[in-house]
């Protein structure tokens, strides 16, 4: 995988990988790269929940046709591990890997992935969840959006505990 | 010694500054590193303030050799 | 990928495939086979919620060392594509993909997949969770375990709202 | 036509039946068919039962041709 890692963070207790990456990558070739470097997970994991965060080619009603996503180095790796450290208190998990794309990136690239290995699926489901909307609230990330007419930063990040009909 | 100060995103390019250097002698809080930077402008609605890589508030203490910084809400993920 | 399909739904409006497949599958693959082949999400997609089952190798303090996942041939067809339309009824989704084992299953080996993409993550969070709890509580499947001294039939499947530590 | 009846699972393993035959004539409901296949047993607690592969109770209704089912709890997923 041509993934640059720019940090990596791995815990002693639950595997836990925290990666942040200039370049492209393939979020289901990590889950299972990461997946087959666990051995200790192998029969222990009964769910794993898994989302992935993709760039979208239009917002606000404009065609996007590339974003830069601006970080603040040693402040958004500390996050990140605080955020999943919270988890890690709230939840049993065995395993927690979280890939965020930093620098330029083009649409339909994945911009973050964050996947939770559990014994059950409340856990993994709820930990998961609970990782994406501490990484979208609090983690030191900027996006700044390029329209085929303007360039502009993304205002804020809304509530993802909405959605339904 | 000194206190660094950081700018990010649309904050870093409406002030044109990414970096500054201050010598710590009359600063306290963050708003004391704010005021002396952006002496004409007060601090922005909704710009989230970081100590030493740890969020914090206009009337968090600040010392000597400290790292603050201001940027927007965040907009990841 | 050497997948049997017993069943096969492609739907009209958003793309929902279910299969049903008594060979060893590869979650994360199907995936990307899946989403390679919907260029209509190009873009599109800004949420992809996932999660994968797994057989554990031990289950009430006992090794177990096989499963054998019995079905109703025809009713859980029915009934898998009825719980992704009620998902689909209540948030909007782009593309949906389940994929469930039958037979015999060894420990480690995938049960269940459910992927949902959308383009925001609050609907594709909720449909997957939504679809993931209807199957385990209506869709027919049996599990019969292998243990070391035994053969015996799962009792009930717990809740999924569970897992807080 | 007849009815068509099915087991699954530990049921089908308890009573030995996989699938069975019956006359419609004299069956109203789904607690009818269970009596008849089973004369002797009632119909043991947690058994969810299906008419046409739709789940029903044991007042459902069923008529010549119907399938019906009868399985204990689903443990899939």
């Amino acid at each position: 995988m041509a993934t640059k890692l720019l940090f990596f963070h791995g815990s002693p207790g639950a595997s836990v990988k925290i990666i942040l990456t200039k370049t492209e990558f393939d979020p289901w070739a990590e889950i299972k790269t990461f997946q087959t470097n666990s051995p200790h997970i192998r029969g222990k994991h009964g769910a794993t929940a898994t989302f992935v965060g993709t760039m979208r080619d239009f917002n606000e009603g404009d065609t996007v046709t590339m974003m830069t996503l601006e970080y603040y180095p040693g402040m958004t790796e500390k996050h990140l591990e605080k955020i999943v450290a919270e988890a890690e208190k709230q939840w049993n998990f065995l395993d927690c890997l979280v890939v965020h794309r930093v620098g330029d990136i083009l649409p339909n690239d994945p911009i973050v992935l964050v996947s939770v290995w559990s014994s059950h699926r409340g856990a993994a489901f709820d930990a998961c969840r609970f990782i994406m909307e501490q990484l979208k609230s609090k983690a030191p990330f900027w996006k700044k959006e390029h329209t085929e007419n303007s360039v502009r930063w993304v205002a804020k990040n809304s509530s993802g505990y909405e959605g339904a009909k | 010694m000194s206190i660094h100060v950081r700018f990010f995103a649309s904050l870093r390019e409406q002030l044109g500054v990414r970096e500054q250097c201050l010598e710590a002698e009359g600063i306290e809080t963050v708003e004391d590193v704010w005021k002396r930077v952006n002496p004409k402008l007060s601090l922005p609605e909704h710009v989230l303030t970081a100590v030493n890589m740890d969020y914090a508030d206009v009337n968090s203490l600040v010392k000597d050799g400290d790292e603050v910084a201001f940027f927007p809400r965040v907009t990841g993920g």
